[in-house]
């Protein structure tokens, strides 16, 4: 990989540039969903496409998420690939018949012959101090859908690389974007996006000895200030960004925790029957002789998601990370 | 400029952005259903169209037949049937041109058969081997659609796709009278008339939504009433006279393909049989309303007409029985044929590529298979 | 029967089960929105209710700017400033008698201050210390709705159990033009009709649905147009005329009460401020397009009216700003007040009982703010 | 306890008879679904409920699931207890916005002031030979759902107390009815129809010393089944019936695994983010030094269910589940 200089950009910059790059690349590519045109959509992700491409590449829908998704299958029939934008988490509630019952079942129903290249962009999860209905995490519901790719990023490039290898991916892909990364910033040369990463693929952040941190999107950089954290606690933590949650990376999670022989799962979703249940069972199948304190989960409350001016007590911290890591029962080193 | 200012300056006028952008009148239905069988609309009627309705409505009704009794001897898991309803299954089919698709719900085999979809693959979600036996893209079908007008969005966006490709293609897409009750009824009418998009909505109201009569299901004045709220045009038409039926939809085919945008046709008929095999309609309805029904059966009411000018004998009566027969006959003996089913199929088609977990998976439903297999040969 | 021996017997006859059970005439909206202000009916509307109306339009206008303004510092999280359609909130709160319930989307703070509702608590989810801030019991107001349209079944589904209760109740729910794009706005319609539940839907056609257009929203000859399809009355009314939107609402509440079902009310009206004060409206409509509007203020129009007909002198108009001034220094007063905040009431409310697992969180909860609070003393 | 002399019945008979004492003892429950009324439900569960208390109280409602749901939820908001029924598992999506963004919210945004006494009854799962789309196990969704409470029976007796239960609860609860298991009979006397479940405990089936199968509605008699066939390997398997998934019974279910050492959760749902991570990860976390080998899942596999003549293929059966307990690392033990 060469890369020349880089300079500062946002995982919103770079998830635009992944759109118009695609739609460039290739015309069946639509963006669609509501105030995706003209406004550029509510966090602007779709800036400047509907000028570029036109509106019939980039189009405000009329206000109906089933509709939206529903259409979008259609068209995806008859060989496009829509991009679908769901303006918040929950809204894309009203779709789910659309997307359990026939986006996630299509191929398999036909034997392959119609499969559905569809790419829908949820962005997701709290920290923006948005009112209620404005910050769910509902990565559970697609994780428990088989026929979807769900895939998350969590930095500025990964924004850019796994956004590309959703659209051009053959399958319907649930994108969950991360709200409050949008404007996160980082080293990323615009001019030259580089790698499309393969979707299906973790990536390790942070090597560290003592301990791994298996988590995903709007997390992985809570973990990573943990891991700083930690080092004063003399714990030497590893970082596992998962960035896809379907397909799941066992090879590079299991490696690692093989490796520290203990882990913590840390996501923003609720806790009970969220994606650290699937993960921490799957860990502990494959390592169980390696680990030396049973997989530890660090999530949200299992409550409705707060109010603003309560969230912080929701969200996993660097606290509260570094107290499940001090539960790893470290007695047994000594 | 205080209160006292404004005095007399004062000159009303409406809201500024107000302007009706469509006139409701042309989008209101007609009072009655519309009607050609019988009246003097037949007489413009063409002759050959009129001989191929007949030969279908027989053929589709014998189908019916076939699959119900298929069903009774367990070699179909459930079959609803379509009959009473011939006259809307045949002219959808017959109203597309072969570029065009058609958007079936789980009633509407006889429609797929009609289109050109084999007869054997049409009937394998109902078999139980497959969820859909035949290729969409063949005869330019979308799978049969189990959960209710789902597959009606699905319409909308292929004719929009169609469109924005400059393909002349329009998609029919078929629903139930309780169908329009989902909200997904209403988003893709939406979605179609803002989109000025080539589709046909055709409901048969066939008067049940499984036990739930039409009255519980809504109080407006027709079905058709619903297009106005979307700015289209609403037909109505009597579901049991084939060749209205074909006409309106045809209309409406030809609106659409000319980039007249969307139309809703409410087709009123009767679903002569339960609502499944499974079902049981004494439960719900009485015999009366099933005779006073048949009274209007679709098959009679078009073989009155051609007898009544000419254009059918006892002769040709008899042709179309035994082409309906020579294909019950050929149904049955496929049906009776086990399909070849590999459990490894599971596995196929979740993903373009399995996921490992997938792979995983397969590879222990291969060694139980494997385990099972040497049980036999063992006990065997 | 043969097919010959059935020759000469054909009376054709329109399908059994159709009898239009509606007269769809009277459910269609009239072409022009309904005026009052401006026009003879005026003469007829009851000046104690015009003042009235005016005092409110006055101070909903103000409490507007007020909580657009404490957006601006910071102590609102979002506002949707309903600046332009005072007109449609108050109307609708005062169109109803305490017994009755309404159901607010997030535009409707006004409403619902309106109604009764204290107007700091009304701004609870707004300001975000919770979700919902007043008892929706004691003044009959259901929590204001994010989801779009969602509220929309909850108003029939209540109206319709208090009918069952034999109790006097109407319900009215309010949606937004974008709003009725919907299956829950569908459903809801369809179910209180079926149902001839007493209720009364208020669309705010306020041109918008954040940056989209009507025009893309729906092909409709207008919203009101939708109300046929459900079988029951759709009518028409300029937004921006106080009176006539409180005339239109009244009759719809009236004829709920009595019995006769659901209304549909479109009222035609225009967002003039930005979505949210977090939108940038000037990325999607010109200026002239708001200044248009501005022309046709409510306020303004209902002013003229009072003070043409000599209801209202400079001293009334101060008065009520002056009210208005009041309600605005209040409500800056205690929303200038940090509201009391207690982590541990977010396990209180999610069960009757905390489950125990919830327990176990919330002495996590506990047991972190202590060591936060120790951390803080230790540092402090 | 005083049992008096009892007959089989089937669990569709105590269901009906639930709702019917239910309707009886108090006038506020309503019954209202599609084809509820006249029909009596395509699986009967409402037979005869109509006319005995009238179309008011059991009710054909127009064929839209979220106007289903949503109306209920205004009919509960009057102080009604609306039980619904969703004709099949899949057809409960439609209703998911209303369900996540109201139901399981409303008494929480709302500071415990709008409680919503409802019921949503669901028949899930798979077994009878449904085409698509009539045999999805969709708890998953509704277990990451905070707010809901989710429970399921898996015997005739259960299926009346837990559905008493489920209608007397001031807070919304989705229930479970396991369809192939409609037609399950026990000893049961209908005409005393004794205890109301408490929800929110589970109960052991079968007590064994071995190993323990932790399983719910229609996995529980396929796991007794496999329980009695392991007696030939020489394993004594406990079986413990959870009946709530939300709350979770984790006293009961961890004094089971930590006696016996060893634990296999099965159900037929999906297992990737399915329940089973879940109840594994909280297993393990809770029990750890106590295991002998992870906490293994027999599942059913992760795609779309299949079609009738492939789903015995699978389901969890007798052979698979006494596999998976085959790998709970014995060796250990010798
Ligand atoms: C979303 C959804 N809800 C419920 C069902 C169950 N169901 C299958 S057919 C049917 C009645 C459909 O009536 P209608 O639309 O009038 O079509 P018809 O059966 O009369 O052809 C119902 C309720 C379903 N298939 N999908
Ligand atoms: C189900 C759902 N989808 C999307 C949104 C995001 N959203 C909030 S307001 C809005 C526009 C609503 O327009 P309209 O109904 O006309 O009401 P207005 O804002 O004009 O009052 C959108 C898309 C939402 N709140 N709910
Ligand atoms: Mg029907
Ligand atoms: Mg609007």
């Amino acid at each position: 990989m060469t890369t020349v200089a880089v300079k500062p950009a946002t995982m919103a910059q770079a998830l635009t540039r992944a759109l118009r790059d695609a739609m460039a690349a290739d015309p069946s590519v639509h963006v669609m969903g509501e105030d995706v045109g003209t406004l550029g959509g509510v966090f602007r992700i779709t800036d400047g496409l509907a000028k570029e491409f036109g509106e019939d590449r980039c189009t405000d829908t009329p206000l109906a998420e089933a509709g939206i998704l529903g259409t979008a299958v259609g068209m995806a029939m008859y060989g496009l690939r829509p991009v679908v934008e769901m303006q918040f988490d929950a809204f894309a509630y009203p779709a789910f018949e659309q997307l359990v019952s026939h986006v996630a079942k299509m191929r398999n129903r036909t034997r392959g012959k119609m499969p559905l290249p569809l790419t829908i962009r949820v962005p997701y999860g709290g920290g923006i101090g948005g009112v209620e209905h404005h910050s769910d995490s509902s990565e559970a519901y697609y994780m428990a859908t088989p026929g979807l790719h769900v895939v998350t990023p969590a930095t500025v490039a990964d924004a850019y690389g796994l956004l590309r290898a959703a659209i051009a991916s053959d399958d319907p892909v649930v994108f969950l974007e991360p709200k409050r990364l949008y404007w996160s910033k980082d080293a990323w040369n615009p001019e030259e996006p580089a790698t499309v990463e393969p979707i299906g693929r973790a990536v390790v952040r942070r090597s560290g000895r003592s301990a791994t941190l298996i988590t995903y999107g709007p997390s992985v950089p809570v973990c990573m200030q943990a891991a700083e954290a930690a080092r004063a606690e003399g714990w030497d933590l590893e970082v596992v960004d998962l960035r896809s949650l379907v397909p799941f990376d066992d090879g590079t999670v299991c490696a690692s925790v093989r490796r520290t022989g203990r882990a913590v799962v840390v996501h923003e979703s609720g806790g009970f029957g969220g994606p650290g249940g699937e993960i921490a069972a799957r860990v502990t199948e494959r390592c169980f002789h390696h680990l030396e304190a049973p997989v530890l989960r660090v999530a949200g409350f299992d409550l409705p998601y707060p109010p603003p001016m309560l969230e912080r007590h929701h969200l996993p911290g660097v606290d509260r990370i570094l107290d499940a890591v001090g539960r790893l029962q470290w007695e047994a080193e000594s | 400029m205080t209160v006292m200012e404004q005095r007399g300056t004062y000159r009303p006028a409406p809201p500024p952005a107000w302007q009706p952008r469509t006139d409701p009148a042309p989008l209101l239905p007609d009072a009655e259903p519309y009607r050609v069988l019988g009246t003097e609309a037949a007489a413009k009627a063409d002759p050959e169209l009129l001989r191929r309705l007949y030969a279908e409505l027989v053929k589709g009704r014998r189908y019916n037949a076939q699959a119900t009794a298929l069903t009774k001897q367990g070699r179909l898991a459930v079959y609803p049937s379509s009959t009473g309803q011939e006259a809307c299954e045949v002219a959808a089919a017959l109203a597309l041109e072969e570029r065009d698709w058609l958007f079936p719900s789980y009633r509407d085999t006889l429609a797929v058969v009609a289109r050109g979809v084999d007869p054997v693959e049409a009937l394998t979600l109902l078999r139980g081997d497959w969820h859909t036996g035949y290729d969409p893209y063949e005869h330019r079908v979308a799978p049969l659609s189990t959960p209710l007008a789902t597959q009606l969005p699905h319409a909308v966006g292929l004719a929009h796709a169609a469109r924005l490709k400059g393909d002349d293609v329009v998609a029919l897409a078929m629903v139930g009278d309780g169908g329009t009750s989902e909200g997904d009824f209403h988003e893709a009418l939406n979605f179609a008339a803002v989109w000025q998009a080539p589709v046909v909505f055709l409901v048969q109201n066939n008067g049940f939504a499984i036990s739930v009569p039409l009255a519980k299901q809504t109080a407006a004045p027709s079905l058709a009433h619903k297009a106005v709220g979307y700015g289209m045009p609403g037909r109505l038409v009597d579901g049991n006279d084939a060749a209205a039926v074909h006409e309106v939809l045809s209309d409406a085919v030809r609106h659409a393909r000319a980039g007249g945008g969307p139309t809703l046709i409410e087709a009123v008929t009767y679903r002569v049989e339960a609502h499944t095999n499974a079902d049981d309609a004494t439960r719900y309805r009485g015999d009366a309303e099933v005779e006073t029904w048949k009274q209007h059966d679709p098959i009679a009411l078009l073989e009155r007409e051609l007898t009544g000018r000419g254009l059918l004998d006892e002769a040709g009566a008899e042709t179309a029985r035994r082409d309906a027969e020579t294909m019950a006959a050929d149904l049955r003996a496929h049906m009776n044929e086990d399909p070849a089913l590999d459990p490894m199929d599971l596995f196929a088609d979740v993903y373009a590529e399995p996921t490992p977990q997938l792979l995983e998976q397969r590879e222990q439903l291969r060694a139980e298979l494997a385990a099972e297999a040497e049980q036999e040969g063992v006990q065997g």
